[in-house]
């Protein structure tokens, strides 16, 4: 009779009304950044044909913090940012998406779908749609082949594209081809499209290479004002830039870091000053 | 200076045409109507009629327009998506042999032997029992599916390995290339059970009809009417859909797409299961019209002829394929009638102009008259926005 | 004519050694004379018949005869009846001689003559008699030969010449088939125990086919009674056949590296278009039929030095195919900077181009490409295991080729801009590399070198319009399967899949094995899509 | 401008294709050709399609037919074997002709068989094939197995005393079909299964040194051994070379062909093929003076003194003048009147002797077998006493045995089955 009656409260469990079945909860785990991290990458080592592009790298970025990553070509900045969304594989080491997500663990699709966004050093953005459909498809939705195949945007997906729009300064051109779209016109594109997706972490590849000053000027609003609500990493050489929005800077040399701070800071450490700043100083 | 003005309304008839969504029901309009007038002027009207139009301009016809959905197929592919197969006759035939192993089998004991229980290929050669892989091609359903599955199977297996390893470009196409040749010569083989370089042939009747009646040739045309028109439409709605969007956005910027969260790979895949099932599907129409199936079908000099038609007509237009094929074909038929010898030195001529001269096709010399037409009838606009709107048709059907 | 022949048997008869066997036959010597009058009007049955009455009439004096008849170049003149040896000259001309010698006559028209007739039959039995006569007579080589070919017939009367060669002072390698001859014929007709075994002793481990067998018949044979010796012969043949099965596997390994070699030469102008330059040259076998068919222009140019044709046609054909790639560059691929699909296509055009050209120009046909004598033939190491000349050389020329076109690519300041061009075109340009030049003569010399290519397979193959077209799939799948632009992973390419086809081919056939390496290929592209010897690194992504 | 012209020329080549079809002189009795012109077959295909064109020539030379004159239709169906279809019905639909002379391959038979039938047409077809099949609207003037592969195959065995056969063929029908009778054949013979070797290649295959070695092992069994080749076209070339190069010469293991014919040889260099054999019903050095005459005027119609002639002619020339004779029997170019005034017609052949058509479509013809010369030539060391009669069923099949072509009154039927006493399959 006990084992009935055991049975029969078991059933009743898991009928609950106000329960989800467990293989009912999405499968997708919002990242955990209880810690105030949102990026822990520790003793990363990656080598290409005996060249070792990172070197025993440790970094630690907070959730919502904009950093600046600067160094020297081969320093290991774009490495990073592949090994970060998963293009790399790397050779030892760990690298962890807030508390909870093993990013060593899951492909580019995924990375990007756990809310990591990035922008490729040369603008990329696909050229023979217009800009709308170019956001449309940043759009943070299901990415699967059937969905996209039943996909109606709605109004609420609508309005984030014009809000996007409005913050990138392309409203002008939403129908214009995005391979008509000058360089720097280009440049924003892509960060809109990173702001479509909603990521919690937007990795930027030299976003002011080839802008005019006062486009520069333009994006580094653009990127301090993303700040808190998402995190950022950039990687520039242009100095002026990263002094304009920079808080954190990391100098990467020969694919670890070599020092960490403000910029005052790290233009001041003696280290960086021998081998990055070396002439300028 | 006649002809040009001549070109220039058609050229406006065009830009009308060219208009996303209404240009190509246009061509499902007179496509339907051609192969209509065709069926109804060969069954009705007396044979010394002067608007008689022969059971051989059906079975022609019919021919044509399964060559279009192939073509159709590969620009699915490669020009939406860039995936540049060089082996697509590979599904096409593989359909074609489903189609060709029912037919066998409805032959039944009307072969020169009169065996009911094997196809004269295998009497002949001393055969005991049929083949496990021939079970149940004697029901209509059964081979379809087979004819569906099989090349759906094989486009699954294969894309889904290349793509899952990111084997992209001219690697892919040689990949594919390989392909169809190693099935070539799988199938000249006489123990494969597919009838070696003979293929199957001597067909009787399909459903229950006589093969070489002329209704059963009508009806089959009209089908293939139907079906290209059924294909061209599904296709469509597929590259209108977010869907092709987001599959040209893996034919001009895979990397940013995956950055993005798509599974490219699965898109690619899924893609090329579809292509290769319409192939499989116009191979299943082809058989019963010709009459034969032979591993020549399989050889890579037909696949490659087929992206050749779809250059000709422009790829990323699905119009542009289907007038390709119609196109090249009808001067295949008419020049090898002419002049043999010449033919290829027009066809090598043509593959080099085409890709040389015009990469985007006729399709893309029409659109350029289009776009002038347009210019003068509104007004001139900015050069960027028209060109901008050109190419947005490159993405539409 | 009469008086030639007998001052002829005359001498022959003084010069013949005592106590052979020939010798000892009657001279019957207006017989020859009588015989050969026959010849003319003789059908083959009638022909066989009168052979066997020279060779006993005239004996080793008849060789020339013999050999002329087999040859095919003995003619009667029709007013006369008298044979003469033709033969065609450079220019085509039938120039006669006289076959007992060598006189050379005077030229003839070819109503004028009719030829004797030979056929298969006739033409074995030709060939014993000269070995009989070679016997006794020959070089050792030509001894050695005839000793072989006797062992098929041991009958007592062979036997006998045998004795004689070897008492007429044979070479130590000779002494030792007769040896074994004696040996087989001791196994065959001795009752003794003892005497048969060791027969069998010396039979063991002989690679000779009718030494197997005899032994094979000797297991078989019922009537054997003796367990000790059908132990023995049992014994003798296990190890045979484990000689043989050895060198099963050398011949083996040697046909796949034969095929192998001829993959590489295929492919490896390819390695540089593909490979270096990234263009997809469908066209690749048409520049391989082009150097194939210069080939042939040489040999029709100078018909006089086949000999030589070869030596000529490969810079020849190297110019050709490497002009009209050049051509093709100029015109063509320059137009298609950096669409690799696109060049797929258009050269692919160009392929039909050519082969269509060359179908209007030389016709349909295929070609005849003469095989130098240099090149026919093959080496033999032993009775089971030879190695054909023709593709030995082929061998060691795609090697050749292979190490010429690595001096030239790490060597040459040509080599120097080619790396350069394809690692960074626009630093290479910006350097004042004279990028244009590069491409023009990279492809140039891939083609050139695809030309060369040709010359060797004219030596295997048709030389016909589909030639190229055999070639290109599977050229493409080795220069892949290599790793591109890497010449040592197309060299190792080529010749692993000769090699896995070859050791696939006994079990599965010439088509599966083909359609298995082709699957496997595939596959292994998936797992490693960048082929054996990947280019590593950032550049490479 | 280019655009101009590339449209004008699309538009005329529209315009001759209707001009083309609509020239039609009512007055002429019209001779379809359908033989390729382009792709791998045109090698052999060519030289028939001149073959067709010459007869039609010679025969207006006389005065025509039935007081018409005779109107060659070419096409070209591209050794595509689908279009080979397509082609005969364009011949008999739009063309309107009254016979056909066709195809080379098995394949392209086949595929035509079916739109004959369906539309009666009529077609003669000249070369040697597997057998195993006889409609009503085809003539098979080529050898049937029994014309050629067996008579080669006893030659061998009578002359030359060889016990030991490799059958070596290209994976098709033809050489699968003639090995299955020959095997059936030899072993009814008395030839033991170990002493048959049977093997198969693909279209076109050029490394043969594998084949070559296990044939020089399993000749070296110490009984005479020969190789019964059905290697088809190309792919003997590379065979020949091998078979030369690792030292087997005609002697030791001779090669009797039913593929190779003087047009063939004309590609190879001879010298190391000399000796080996072929099997045919014709062979251009037969002397005689219809040949002699044939020969002279297919050298004058080319154009060319070094063309040769081969036995896949002569079957069109005899097919030819048969089909001429039976028009003018029957008084009309009606198919069936033609069908039955073509049963018992005799021709003399080139070779001598007189070539009839037998009731099952088939000719009665002698056969040779010739030794290769070094001038590309064949000498004939072999001929049959007397005319052989084809056979559409081989009675060394077991699927066929039973089986006999016979398309006069009583029977009227192409595989009618002798046990049975009935007609299977297609009967109508």
């Amino acid at each position: 009779m006990n084992s009935i009656h055991q049975l029969a409260g078991q059933a009743r469990e898991v009928m609950r009304r106000d329960t989800t079945w467990p293989f009912l909860i999405p499968r997708r785990r919002m990242v955990d950044v209880s810690k105030d991290i949102i990026l822990y990458l520790e003793d990363l080592n990656v080598s290409f044909d005996g060249f070792r592009a990172l070197n025993n790298l440790n970094l630690y970025v907070n959730d919502g913090e904009l950093r600046c990553l600067i160094g020297a070509n081969g320093a290991g900045k774009t490495t990073l940012m592949d090994v970060i969304t998963g293009k790399t594989r790397c050779d030892s080491g760990s690298a962890w998406f807030g508390q909870n997500i093993d990013l060593l663990a899951h492909d580019e699709a995924e990375i990007a779908q756990l809310g990591i966004g990035r922008k490729f050093q040369k603008p990329t953005v696909f050229e023979a749609h217009t800009v709308f459909h170019n956001l449309e498809l940043s759009l943070r939705c299901g990415k699967g082949v059937w969905r996209a195949l039943t996909a109606r945007l709605s109004g609420s997906e609508r309005d984030r594209i014009d809000e996007v729009l409005s913050i990138i300064g392309l409203e002008s051109s939403r129908h214009q081809l995005a391979g008509a779209l000058s360089h720097g016109q280009k440049q924003w594109l892509e960060i809109g499209m990173l702001l479509a997706a909603e990521p919690r972490l937007l990795l930027v590849d030299e976003p002011v290479a080839g802008m005019t000053a006062e486009e520069a000027e333009r994006t580094a609003e653009l990127l301090t004002s993303l700040a808190g609500k998402h995190t950022v990493i950039v990687v520039e050489h242009d100095m002026e830039f990263v002094r304009s929005i920079a808080r954190t800077v990391t100098v990467l040399h020969q694919g670890s870091v070599l020092a960490e701070g403000t910029m005052d800071q790290v233009q001041n450490n003696r280290d960086v000053v021998e081998v990055y700043l070396g002439e300028g100083a | 200076m006649n002809t040009l003005s001549a070109l220039r309304s058609f050229g406006q008839w065009f830009a009308e045409f060219r208009q996303p969504g209404r240009g190509s029901s246009w061509l499902v309009g007179i496509l339907l109507l051609v192969t209509l007038t065709m069926s109804a002027a060969n069954l009705l009207l007396p044979a010394d009629s002067p608007l008689y139009v022969s059971t051989y301009t059906i079975t022609l016809m019919g021919k044509y327009l399964c060559f279009a959905m192939l073509a159709m197929a590969v620009d699915i592919i490669w020009g939406y998506c860039g995936i540049l197969s060089l082996g697509h006759g590979a599904f096409f035939a593989l359909g074609g042999y489903g189609m060709g192993m029912y037919l066998m089998r409805q032959i039944g004991d009307r072969g020169v032997y009169g065996n009911a229980d094997l196809p004269d290929f295998m009497v002949f050669l001393n055969w005991q029992e049929l083949p496990w892989f021939w079970f149940g091609m004697d029901q209509f359903w059964f081979a379809v599916l087979m004819a569906l599955l099989v090349p759906g199977l094989l486009a699954f297996g294969f894309g889904w390995l290349a793509f899952r390893s990111r084997v992209t470009g001219v690697y892919l196409s040689i990949m594919t290339q390989a392909l169809t040749y190693a099935l070539m010569l799988a199938f000249f083989r006489n123990e494969m059970g597919f009838g070696g370089n003979n293929g199957l042939t001597d067909f009787k009747d399909i459903l229950g009809f006589d093969l070489q009646a002329d209704g059963t040739r009508v009806a089959l045309l009209l089908a293939t009417t139907l079906l290209l028109v059924l294909a061209f439409l599904s296709s469509r709605a597929i590259v209108q859909s977010r869907l092709g969007r987001v599959i040209v956005a893996v034919r001009d910027a895979e990397a940013r797409a995956r950055f993005l969260g798509y599974r490219t790979e699965h898109y690619k895949v899924w893609l090329f299961v579809y292509s290769a099932l319409i192939a499989a599907v116009a191979g299943m129409l082809y058989v019963p019209q010709v009459g034969i199936i032979n591993p020549g079908e399989f050889s890579p000099l037909n696949s490659i002829e087929v992206v050749v038609w779809v250059a000709v007509g422009g790829r990323g237009t699905l119009y542009g394929a289907i007038v390709g094929a119609l196109l090249v074909n009808y001067a295949k038929t008419r020049f090898t009638a002419l002049m043999p010898d010449a033919w290829l030195f027009a066809l090598g001529a043509l593959f080099v102009i085409v890709t040389v001269y015009l990469p985007r096709g006729l399709a893309g010399i029409f659109e350029r008259f289009a776009v002038g037409m347009r210019r003068e009838k509104h007004g001139e606009k900015s050069w960027r926005e028209n060109s901008g709107q050109l190419s947005a048709g490159e993405v539409s059907a | 004519m009469k008086f030639l022949l007998h001052s002829l048997w005359l001498v022959a008869a003084l010069l013949l050694p005592a106590g052979s066997p020939l010798a000892q036959t009657p001279p019957t010597a207006p017989a020859v004379g009588e015989l050969l009058q026959q010849i003319p009007n003789a059908s083959l049955k009638k022909t066989g018949e009168l052979v066997q009455q020279l060779e006993q009439a005239g004996g080793a004096e008849m060789r020339p005869l013999f050999e002329a008849m087999l040859a095919g170049e003995l003619y009667a003149v029709k007013e006369s009846d008298k044979l003469v040896a033709v033969t065609k000259d450079r220019a085509g001309r039938l120039v006669g001689r006289e076959i007992f010698n060598d006189r050379k006559l005077a030229a003839f028209a070819s109503r004028d003559l009719k030829k004797i007739r030979v056929n298969n039959r006739l033409r074995s039995q030709l060939r014993d008699a000269i070995a009989r006569i070679d016997l006794l007579h020959g070089s050792e080589e030509q001894q050695h030969a005839a000793v072989l070919s006797i062992l098929d017939d041991l009958s007592s009367q062979n036997m006998r010449l045998l004795r004689s060669a070897e008492t007429a002072g044979a070479s130590a390698q000779v002494q030792e088939v007769i040896a074994l001859a004696d040996a087989m014929v001791q196994l065959r007709d001795s009752r003794v125990l003892e005497e048969r075994l060791a027969a069998i002793e010396i039979m063991s481990g002989r690679l000779e086919a009718p030494v197997r067998n005899q032994l094979q018949r000797l297991l078989n044979d019922d009537g054997e009674q003796e367990v000790a010796v059908k132990a023995a012969a049992q014994k003798a043949l296990d190890k045979i056949a484990g000689r043989v099965e050895f060198y099963g596997q050398m011949e083996q390994l040697f046909f796949g590296l034969s095929l192998g070699s001829v993959l590489l030469l295929a492919a490896i102008g390819l390695a540089i278009t593909f490979g270096v330059m990234g263009v997809i040259n469908m066209a690749h076998g048409e520049m391989i039929m082009l150097g194939a068919y210069t080939t042939y222009v040489i040999q029709q140019l100078m018909p006089g030095a086949i000999e030589y044709s070869l030596l000529l046609a490969v810079p020849a054909a190297f110019l050709v195919s490497g002009g009209v790639g050049v051509l093709i560059e100029r015109g063509v691929i320059r137009h298609l900077q950096g669409r690799p699909l696109e060049t797929l296509l258009a050269t692919f055009g160009l392929s039909l181009i050519l082969q269509q050209a060359v179908r209007s120009i030389f016709s349909p046909l295929n070609m005849q490409v003469v095989t130098p004598g240099w090149m026919s033939g093959s080496l033999v190491i032993n009775p089971v295991f030879s190695l054909t000349y023709n593709r030995l050389y082929i061998l060691l020329f795609a090697l050749a080729v292979f190490a010429a076109l690595v001096a030239i690519l790490k060597k040459s300041s040509l080599g120097l801009n080619v790396r350069a061009v394809s690692q960074n075109r626009d630093m290479a340009k910006a350097m004042g590399v004279r990028t244009e030049l590069v491409d023009a003569m990279t492809f140039g010399l891939g083609s050139g070198i695809a030309g060369v290519a040709g010359v060797a397979l004219s030596q295997l193959t048709n030389v016909g319009p589909n030639l190229g077209q055999s070639y290109i799939i599977d050229s493409f799948m080795v220069v892949v399967f290599g790793g591109v632009g890497n010449l040592l992973g197309t060299l190792v390419g080529g010749f692993s899949l000769g090699v896995a086809n070859k050791f696939l081919e006994p079990a599965t056939g010439a088509v599966l094995a083909n359609i298995i390496v082709l699957v496997c290929l595939i596959l292994f592209i998936q797992k490693r899509p960048k082929g054996l010897f990947p280019q590593r690194g950032r550049a490479a992504e | 401008m280019k655009l101009k012209k590339f449209v004008a020329g699309l538009a005329f080549a529209a315009g001759t294709s209707v001009i083309s079809s609509a020239v039609l002189a009512a007055e002429t009795i019209k001779v379809g050709v359908l033989h390729s012109l382009s792709g791998t077959m045109a090698i052999s295909e060519t030289t028939l399609k001149d073959t067709v064109l010459m007869m039609v020539d010679e025969q207006n030379r006389k005065g025509g037919l039935l007081g018409k004159k005779l109107e060659a239709v070419v096409v070209d169906p591209a050794s595509d074997w689908p279009l080979f279809a397509e082609k005969a019905r364009e011949l008999l639909t739009k063309d309107k002709v009254d016979v056909i002379f066709g195809c080379w391959t098995s394949v392209s038979r086949k595929s035509v068989l079916p739109v004959i039938e369906e539309l009666n047409g009529l077609m003669f077809y000249p070369v040697q094939y597997e057998g195993e099949e006889s409609s009503k609207n085809v003539f098979y003037t080529g050898a049937s197995p029994n014309q050629q592969a067996i008579p080669a195959v006893d030659y061998l065995m009578s002359d030359l005393e060889v016990e030991r056969w490799v059958l070596a063929g290209t994976d098709y029908v033809y050489p699968r079909t003639t090995n299955k009778i020959l095997e059936a054949y030899l072993e009814s013979k008395g030839v033991a299964k170990e002493d048959i070797l049977v093997n198969y290649t693909p279209f076109g295959h050029s490394d043969w040194q594998s084949i070559v070695s296990d044939i020089k092992k399993f000749g070296s069994a110490g009984k005479k051994t020969a190789v019964v080749s059905t290697i088809n076209g190309d792919a003997n070339v590379p065979f020949y070379k091998e078979l030369a190069n690792q030292g087997v010469s005609s002697e030791d293991i001779p090669v009797v062909a039913f593929s190779v014919g003087e047009e063939e040889l004309s590609g190879i260099d001879t010298g190391p093929l000399v000796g080996h054999l072929a099997a045919w019903n014709y062979f251009q050095g037969i002397d005689s003076e219809a040949n002699e005459y044939f020969v002279q005027q297919w050298k004058k119609f080319i154009g060319d003194e070094k063309r040769v002639t081969n036995d896949p002619m002569e079957a069109t020339y005899i097919g030819f003048n048969m089909w001429a004779k039976a028009v003018e029997k029957a008084g009309t170019t009606n198919v069936d009147a033609v069908e039955q005034a073509m049963i018992g017609i005799e021709f003399p052949n080139l070779t001598g002797g007189v070539a009839k058509m037998n009731k099952n479509h088939h000719l009665s013809k002698p056969v040779f077998i010739g030794e290769i010369q070094d001038n590309g030539q064949f000498e004939v060391v072999w001929a049959t006493d007397d005319v052989v009669a084809g056979d559409a069923w081989s009675d060394f099949l077991p699927g066929s045995k039973d089986l006999i072509a016979d398309w006069t009154a009583p029977i009227k039927c192409g595989n009618y089955n002798t046990e049975s006493k009935a007609c299977s399959g297609q009967a109508k």
